[in-house]
């Protein structure tokens, strides 16, 4: 009998380049291990992630998506933290409302000291994505844009 | 079935590519499919539809001559999402293209009659391909005259053709870039090409004048053709309006009773006096 | 003009026959928002009294979206595929008269010179069963462009409600007659007098202006400020465009489908929206929202007029009931005609 | 009635304002729509009454208006409200602008529609500014406001008890109509950017196409880019030909910045902006 194929999902997760990024570098080379289905996107700082990131994420097939950037109080430009938790706050909700679950969305802070958070976050989101199963909304009606030959 | 998909572009690669100014480019194109190679043929003042998948479609007009069939030539200037997308291309790759689509410069008419071309800026793209058009068959016309202004020097285009021109006895060229363009050792004009029109005083009797650039240029050139004695009929140019399909269907080229994709995009002043101006 | 009599019940039988028989029937949906596909007999909504839909059902002859190449990449290569395009069956089942005439109309633009294929697949095999309109509305003016309640220009097999319970049924076209053929069991003999009184017996409504009248005074009168009163209050929202049944107007964009391929869309698109001519130097030849009212009218009741010899406008009044600032195209042309 | 008139006259002609915006009658009495006196002439075609839907602080921000110096503007409390937004967005300057304040008895939904407690729009229902927060004149007497079930808080309820996949459900059923025309966008008094970012192409963040992607893309976008700023007035429901209910997806956003950040849009001239500022003691507890 075949075994079913283990799902592996896809994550997308938008980094900051001042924290984030450079603990995800951190992690890498102190050789801790984190799972390979999450794809970083790095950002200028976590008030550059624009809410369409997010939506086109999905779009494309994302399962999930994770958000990390600097604690508050350590943005390299000051503020830019404060601004986009505020902006999820009111994202999250939306995201729901339409119908997107958003458990798929997980945001953290995680400066450039914490290799091993980084690690831990990575592990929990990909565990959590994992028992929420693969997002099919998106892909029911990307089945229009296959090639009909 | 009622007829094949005119929305499907033919395959073209690209064989060349000069860089005319800092933003502006000339493609040399061929047919990938040797048939569609063969049975392609378009005449002077007609354009096309240029596509880059995934970015879209962009309409230019054919900068070659048709006397020179094995290959198209096209020049365009880095504005958009499209031409951004076409700058980014090398020698080998791919473009879809579309056409030809329009009407076209009355070239059979013109001959034997004196022709005088006058364009400013990427305008003479589309009058490039009536000039060689002319000059590859140079004894059928009288005389040429070429009047092309830049801002600056470092806006003209087709620079060695410019030069080729110049050189030539049996046409006269006069090149001009308006006042603080030049540079040090400029060897032509200073000045607005509608001044220049009036120093150079190309004569108007049995003439064709073919027109094309800014709109502002020709607004101030008419008049200036007008009263050196051109007939509304000999004055001919070329409108670039916005186009998606280039096949009279999207509506986007409709200008009064025209869609300038099909009846266009070749006028004569006469023709152009009778529309609205919304082009 | 042949005459036959269908019940209620039997337009019920009809419509399923025709749906097994691989007929897509469309009517108009019941909250009369905008037309469906009918999936059986219970989506029918053949009413002589309903308001016009607020979305005509051109969607289904000209899709709102639709793909018109799919292209692949490979290495440096790109595969073009062509969409299956198969030949649709399409009926559209109580169309009043003002779109009925929707794809005669249209069909001039996509064929002239060029034939759009697209159009045509679904066009060319489409049969319209009209039906007599006993709805009217102040926005209604479908004799101003040469229509009428009652007419069944542009259908091929045209209703009228006799009854609550029966509709006669006019064999309108040479297509009519085939498409109707095989379904003969439903119909029973008609009397011509009977639908004749109550087609006599329904308004027109009132007459606003002549078409000709106005085409000859947009000649003239390019620059008016008529147009910029227009302008001063349009939002610059495609509703009417979107709503109307003959306007066609297109954009061509590109889309991704995954990473290595995509495929060319066209989509509707209105001359109200400023970016609609904008060239790519930035300058624009209908800068403002006058001008682009005035392309509006124009294209619909000259150019249109001047080119392919019909009108494009059905006086369905969509535009007027939907637009969210009151602008009644029916009233600026009438008053263009009083000015005419 | 003629009280407007006058009020509208005399700025016109004391040269306080070049323009008025107000509402005439349309094409039936029991429509009307926008209109730009100019003239004592035209002032004496204004109307108000219960018809007058319309939000025109929509106009506010058009060049050419602003360019004639002072604006005049028939507003009602919800059209004020609007004004009150785009003042703290910086689009309009307060002293550039003449509020003829109208005291407001409630509107219809739908144009077109006789008044009465069936057709009352959504968002008189509870009405906190049925005399604006803000005027320069304010003209009416208040009466007594029809009341009905608010329908559309019923489905929102009812959607909030559904689960994530029956939303998406249903929210694809709707978007499936939708047209792009953006008539959702072009009504909407706060949607006054010069370039959407739907008409942006590079890079192309939301698919022009009007397939159910394209779609939610789309409406998703608008909904949150007026998170904060939606005070409510709900044109943009109105102006859908394929009536998609829009607004439940503004007032869930008005509810969940009341509810998060006790905000509420076009309240106040002191307050700053929702999402242009923030707080150190934001809720965080979402973040890891």
């Amino acid at each position: 009998m075949e075994e079913e194929k283990q799902f592996e999902p896809k994550i997308a997760a938008f980094v900051c380049n001042w924290c984030t990024y450079t603990g995800a570098d951190l992690a890498g080379t102190s050789r801790l291990k984190y799972s390979a289905d999450i794809k970083m996107i790095r950002v200028p700082c976590t008030g550059r992630i624009d809410p369409v990131f997010l939506i086109k994420a999905f779009e494309k097939g994302a399962d999930g998506v994770l958000i990390s950037g600097c604690h508050p109080n350590d943005c390299h430009y000051n503020t830019g933290n404060f601004h986009a938790r505020r902006r999820w706050i009111l994202f999250r909700q939306l995201l729901d409302f339409v119908g997107i679950d958003s458990s798929r969305v997980h945001f953290s802070w995680v400066s450039a000291s914490e290799g091993k958070k980084f690690v831990d976050v990575v592990t929990e989101v990909v565990n959590k994505v994992k028992e929420k199963g693969p997002f099919t909304r998106y892909a029911k009606i990307n089945k229009e844009f296959v090639i009909h030959e | 079935m009622s007829g094949s998909n005119i929305y499907k572009p033919e395959m073209m690669e690209i064989t060349d590519i000069v860089q005319e100014t800092s933003d502006t480019k000339t493609f040399r194109l061929k047919f990938k499919n040797e048939s569609t190679a063969k049975s392609f043929s378009f005449k002077a003042g007609q354009f096309g539809e240029y596509g880059v998948f995934g970015e879209g479609e962009s309409t230019f007009c054919i900068a070659s001559s048709p006397t020179r069939s094995e290959y198209i030539e096209c020049s365009f200037k880095q504005i958009g999402k499209v031409t951004t997308a076409l700058t980014r291309l090398r020698v080998g790759d791919s473009v879809g293209f579309r056409g030809p689509y329009g009407n076209y410069f009355p070239v059979e008419e013109m001959k034997g009659k004196n022709v005088v071309f006058i364009a400013g800026g990427i305008g003479l793209a589309p009058v490039r391909c009536v000039i060689w058009n002319t000059l590859d068959l140079r004894n059928d016309f009288k005389d040429v005259t070429i009047i092309y202004g830049a801002r600056s020097f470092n806006d003209l285009v087709y620079k060695r053709e410019l030069k080729e021109w110049k050189e030539r006895k049996d046409i006269k060229t006069v090149v001009t870039v308006d006042p603080g363009g030049e540079v040090p050792d400029w060897d032509g004009e200073i000045g607005f090409v509608p001044a220049i029109v009036e120093k150079v005083a190309p004569k108007a009797e049995n003439t064709v004048a073919i027109v094309c650039g800014p709109p502002i240029m020709i607004k101030f050139t008419i008049p200036v053709l007008q009263k050196l004695g051109f007939a509304e009929e000999n004055i001919i140019t070329t409108l670039e309006n916005r186009m998606k399909c280039g096949l009279g269907k999207c509506g986007r080229c409709n200008v009064g009773n025209v869609y300038v994709c099909k009846d266009g995009p070749v006028f004569t002043y006469a023709q152009m006096k009778e529309l609205p101006q919304e082009y | 003009m042949e005459e036959k009599i269908i019940s209620l019940d039997n337009l019920s039988f009809f419509v399923n026959d025709l749906i097994k028989d691989n007929h897509i029937v469309i009517g108009q949906d019941s909250k009369e928002i905008n037309w469906k596909r009918i999936t059986g007999a219970k989506d029918i909504v053949v009413n002589s009294k309903n308001i016009p839909s607020n979305i005509s059902y051109k969607e289904f002859v000209f899709a709102k979206t639709e793909p018109i190449i799919y292209y692949k990449n490979k290495k440096d290569e790109f595969d073009i595929v062509e969409p299956a395009l198969p030949r649709q069956k399409l009926v559209f089942l109580g169309a009043k008269p003002c779109d009925a005439r929707s794809i005669e109309i249209m069909s001039k633009v996509f064929n002239w010179d060029y034939k759009d294929k697209f159009f045509n697949e679904r066009a060319e095999g489409s049969i319209v069963i009209g039906v007599a309109c006993n709805y009217q509305d102040k926005f209604c003016f479908c004799t101003s462009v040469g229509l009428s309640p009652v007419t069944e220009k542009g259908s091929d097999l045209f209703l009228v409600p006799l009854d609550e319970k029966n509709f006669a049924l006019q064999i309108v076209t040479e297509r009519g007659k085939e498409f109707i053929q095989p379904y003969q069991k439903y119909l029973s003999d008609g009397n011509q007098a009977k639908s004749k009184e109550i087609l006599s017996k329904i308004k027109n409504p009132e007459k606003r202006f002549e078409t000709s009248k106005v085409s000859e005074w947009l000649t003239n009168n390019f620059e008016h400020k008529i147009f910029d009163n227009v302008g001063d209050i349009c939002v610059g929202c495609g509703q009417c465009a979107f709503a109307c049944p003959v306007c066609h107007c297109f954009d061509i964009v590109d889309e991704e489908c995954d990473y290595s391929s995509g495929r060319r869309m066209k989509n509707w698109d209105a001359c109200q929206f400023g970016l609609f001519t904008l060239h790519g130097s930035g300058h624009n030849p209908r800068e403002t929202q006058g001008k682009r009212y005035r392309q509006r009218i124009a294209h619909k009741f000259k150019y249109y007029q001047d080119k392919f010899d019909e009108v494009l406008c059905t006086g369905c009044g969509r535009c007027s009931r939907g637009c969210p600032v009151g602008i009644d195209i029916a009233e600026v042309v009438a008053e263009i005609n009083s000015l005419a | 009635m003629n009280e407007l008139r006058a009020k509208a006259k005399e700025l016109l002609t004391n040269g306080t304002v070049k323009v008025v915006i107000g509402y005439i009658e349309s094409t039936t009495p029991d429509r009307t729509k926008p209109f730009i006196a100019r003239t004592a002439e035209d002032a004496e075609k204004l109307v108000f009454n219960k018809y007058c839907v319309n939000n025109l602080a929509l106009y506010l921000t058009r060049k050419e208006f602003r360019r004639t110096g002072v604006v005049g503007i028939v507003a009602k409390g919800c059209d004020v409200k609007a004004i009150v937004q785009l003042i703290q967005e910086n689009q309009v300057n307060k002293d550039d602008v003449y509020i003829i304040g109208m005291n407001c008895n409630g509107v219809v939904s739908e144009l077109g529609q006789d008044f009465s407690a069936e057709t009352i729009a959504t968002k008189c229902l509870n009405c906190s500014v049925r005399t604006p927060l803000l005027y320069h004149t304010l003209l009416g007497t208040l009466e007594d406001l029809p009341k009905r079930e608010d329908k559309n808080f019923v489905l929102m309820q009812k959607l909030d008890a559904m689960s994530a996949g029956e939303r998406w459900d249903f929210w694809e059923d709707e978007f499936e109509r939708c047209v792009k025309c953006y008539a959702c966008r072009q009504a909407c008094p706060l949607c006054y950017c010069e370039r959407c970012i739907a008409d942006k192409t590079v890079p192309r963040w939301i698919e022009s196409s009007a397939h159910t992607r394209g779609n939610f893309s789309w409406n998703i976008i608008r909904a949150f880019h007026l998170a904060g700023r939606c005070i409510g007035c709900n044109e943009c429901e109105r102006a859908c030909p394929a009536e998609i209910p829009l607004s439940l997806l503004n007032r869930k956003m008005g509810m969940v910045a009341k509810k998060e950040f006790d905000f509420v849009a076009g309240m106040g001239l002191d307050t700053p902006t929702l999402v242009g500022t923030y707080n150190l003691n934001d809720n965080e507890d979402f973040i890891k």
